[in-house]
């Protein structure tokens, strides 16, 4: 008879304290939305990093007077370096076109003969493209015979380098604080939704009656409305997945894909933020004693 | 079976219980009697631990308020059916849950409390209402639920508190005897009563209480 | 004052008052009897408009339950001297605060209020206690905070629900003879109560309900 | 009589029921921080795009064979363009410098003659960036006399300007939506708060009191718990403003200066937003006809 009483109890205290149980599935869904979809946001924008990463290149200029099978020679060299993802080989009359590109004068109009340099244009692995690992492998490769230079935009290199570390910095900071906050927020209105039926907890230990007696009721709607919290995140999020794509898909062609995963996550964090939310709460309100305070 | 040794409970506010000191034994009937405001219901408080003592002592069977422990409260409270002066019922529940309240707690199977639960309701006059939330029941009622609810679970002992004075004098007459039967019957009964009239022809033994001290007359 | 005409509030479980066609006469002191549960509590929630019937109307003065405004319905009440079964006081207010509620919510000065309340709460026995919460009254001390709000105001109608419920009989004796005297300086009174004893030597005239409806005796 | 009472009866409710009251200040002080912070550094990282826009240059070559005043005439036509923030000669010697840097080799060594032309390199005020400004200023200058060629890099431009877009599209999205959600959450929990007290306004209506008499006290409750709660809101933002400028300048040497301003923004928008929702919640629980379902 107990567990059908308590269960019977939880819903009946979801019905007549339906305002609180509502006001709890709103605030777990808005916090654990906000959460996550700016965890996901933080880490699409860390990502799209990749794209800066994507252009940093290592210019390897070769003496003009190689021939094919050095040069040849010098490419293998460089498609043994680890780090290196792609090689693209620069000859002079590209060399040529750039110059044109660059300073607005063809070369050929100017000389007879193209005195500019063939170069290889490297590409690093984005995990590879740490200042100091950078400037090891440019060590390595001006080494090589038949290389007369080799260049990279160091400054800028460090620059992306520190901004990498600024958004992962300040976006963990910024996640980590809403995460304590919507815990904070989620633990206060829980504790809210119990400290109105406050009278009953005590009528029940006037009885006599024992811990989880009166906890296990709470309990339950606690998980009910966590589970239910979560997920209206989920759908909360799908939303804004769906309008977020939706609006910018007139600037970039690329789009978010929503996980149902997602669903998963939010729904039993939510319930389980319920559980020990409520859990907590009951307990605060068991005074053993009477109180005349409130 | 209680015995209360100098027992004194302070307010803070000059009000509360001095110094009391006398025993109540097992199986009787005490009328708890007085002027409203001398200390009855605080008395009855300290019966059941809702109150500890600021001086002196209260024992109950072996239940001392000297050590008892927060479990051995609510194993005490498991023991005693308190009728409340203020009812305090469960507004969401019905009726029958909340007389069935004390069983369902101490893991009575469904059964048992259907038929102890119906026997009761019956005795006060509210089998018929059962399905009603104790929120919208009539004083007197809910004064018949309370009182439901106290004894359902049979007691060693019954702390009344002025549990007639929303009833009719009928009605008052049918819970007394029905107190009375339950006494007859081996549980100690302690009441605190304004109702004169009720208990003129008893001759259950009175303590009269004044400004929180027991007063001879 | 009061006309009821085939008066009828359905609470949709059988329960309610059926059908009740009286009159209550300006001035008066009227004794509303009757078992528990038969309806005298509805009858006076209908006076001051806490549910509106169902079928048949009120009015009382020129308020009638059929046309009545929301504003109205304040203006009603703040007529109305109102002592509720179960007190209603505001727990986090003391006794003084409690009592002068109706007075200072109408805008009456600082030096009335406390010339008025000290009055009253001396007539109910109070005045030392005029500091204390009311969450933390006996019950028979919250009862006589009730009634001095009720009566505080200088009400043209008094609803007393089971004044004395809580009262020992002394007490319970000057609260009757404070309710007479204020009628007979005019002010109508209509009284629920179970207590017999109290009532038996006076002429007044008497309600009796039973099941939700009128009896004649 | 009246006035005194009210202010005495809110303090009075702000002791006995100082739990709703505490949570109250805090799901205000929370709710405000974020929204105000987010909002801070959403702007931060908008204006931190001005260092890519600062970096976008124009290249104007000249025609090799100016003299002084030809391309001082130049240089005067240049500075009446109002979208142009600064002007930068670059000589023929200067051309040559940067030559060697990205070609590796030094143009003397080759030629006899320095055949690179001088140009001028122009900065945009950052408004004038769009790209289809930056077009029209192009078209413009490469029509004066003395002027070979114009050039800039155009899918860069338009990539930013597809950035900055989208960082304004998403951002003011998540502030509005943040702004929402924050109102939703304080509103709650306002209301959770009234909520446990519904019987006092019941027994309220039922002496026959007012709209304004029951509401009062709890509309200088909410400003006073808005209040607390902005400050509240203003300290936790100077507080990470302190932990985001102690992190970070080990990366960058800027900082984030903290206007007091923020406190006094916050503690205004806290006791609004504390005042309108508790008059709202006390309204919503004056039933002027009894309720047994509660
Ligand atoms: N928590 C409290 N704080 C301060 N005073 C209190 C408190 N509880 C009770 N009192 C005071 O102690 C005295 C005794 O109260 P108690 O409730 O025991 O009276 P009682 O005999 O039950 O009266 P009644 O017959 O009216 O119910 C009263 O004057 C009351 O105001
Ligand atoms: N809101 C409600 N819903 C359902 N039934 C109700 C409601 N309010 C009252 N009743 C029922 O209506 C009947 C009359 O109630 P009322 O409170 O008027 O009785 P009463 O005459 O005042 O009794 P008492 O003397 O016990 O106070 C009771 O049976 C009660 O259970
Ligand atoms: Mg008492
Ligand atoms: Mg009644």
């Amino acid at each position: 008879m107990r567990l059908s009483f308590i269960l019977k109890q939880t819903f009946i205290n979801l019905w007549t304290a339906r305002l609180p149980a509502l006001v709890a599935v709103f605030t777990i869904g808005i916090s654990l939305s906000i959460v996550i979809g700016m965890g996901l946001l933080g880490y699409k924008a860390f990502t799209s990093f990749d794209l800066f990463q994507d252009k940093f290149e290592i210019e390897v200029f070769l003496y003009p007077n190689l021939n094919r099978d050095e040069i040849t020679h010098i490419q293998n060299k460089l498609a043994d370096i680890h780090q290196i993802k792609m090689i693209n080989y620069i000859s002079k009359e590209e060399a040529a076109r750039i110059f044109k590109e660059e300073f607005g004068e063809d070369i050929h109009d100017i000389l007879d003969e193209n005195p500019l340099p063939p170069s290889f244009n490297i590409k690093l692995y984005k995990q590879m493209t740490h200042p100091d690992i950078v400037e090891n492998v440019a060590k390595r490769i001006s080494e090589f015979q038949g290389v007369e230079d080799v260049k990279y935009h160091k400054e800028i290199l460090i620059l992306i380098e520190k901004y990498i570390r600024l958004i992962t910095l300040v976006g963990i900071g910024v996640i980590l604080a809403l995460i304590i906050a919507m815990n904070i927020l989620i633990r206060n209105t829980i504790k809210l939704s119990v400290y109105a039926r406050r009278k009953q907890i005590a009528i029940l230990q006037q009885l006599g009656a024992g811990g989880l007696f009166i906890r296990l009721p709470y309990i339950l709607e606690g998980i009910l409305e966590g589970a239910l919290g979560g997920a209206f995140a989920g759908f909360l999020l799908h939303l804004s997945f769906q309008v977020i794509n939706f609006s910018v898909q007139y600037i970039f062609d690329v789009s978010l894909a929503f996980s149902p995963l997602i669903y998963t996550v939010s729904i039993i964090t939510g319930a389980l933020m319920g559980m020990f939310s409520s859990s907590r709460a009951a307990k605060s309100f068991m005074y053993l004693f009477a109180r005349d305070d409130y | 079976m209680i015995t209360c040794s100098k027992l004194t409970v302070n307010f803070g506010n000059g009000e509360g219980i001095r110094n009391i000191t006398t025993q109540f034994y097992e199986g009787d009937f005490t009328l708890l009697l007085g002027p409203t405001g001398c200390g009855k219901s605080t008395l009855m408080r300290v019966m059941y631990m809702d109150i500890l003592p600021s001086k002196g002592y209260i024992s109950i069977r072996n239940w001392d308020s000297r050590k008892i422990s927060k479990r051995q409260i609510l194993k005490l409270r498991q023991g005693i059916g308190i009728i409340f002066q203020d009812f305090r019922l469960i507004e969401n529940l019905n009726v029958f849950e909340n007389v069935a309240l004390p069983l369902i707690m101490t893991g009575h199977s469904r059964k048992a409390i259907h038929e102890r639960v119906s026997v009761i309701l019956d005795e006060v006059g509210l089998l018929e209402t059962w399905r009603q939330k104790a929120g919208s029941l009539s004083g007197g009622e809910k004064q018949r639920v309370a009182i439901a609810r106290a004894i359902v679970k049979k007691p060693f002992l019954i702390l009344a508190d002025e549990p007639t004075g929303n009833l009719d004098p009928e009605a008052a007459n049918t819970v007394f005897e029905l107190l009375k039967k339950i006494n007859a019957l081996g549980t100690s009964v302690i009441m605190a009563t304004h109702n004169y009239t009720l208990i003129e022809d008893t001759d259950y033994r009175r303590i009269y209480m004044e400004n929180g001290s027991l007063v001879d007359l």
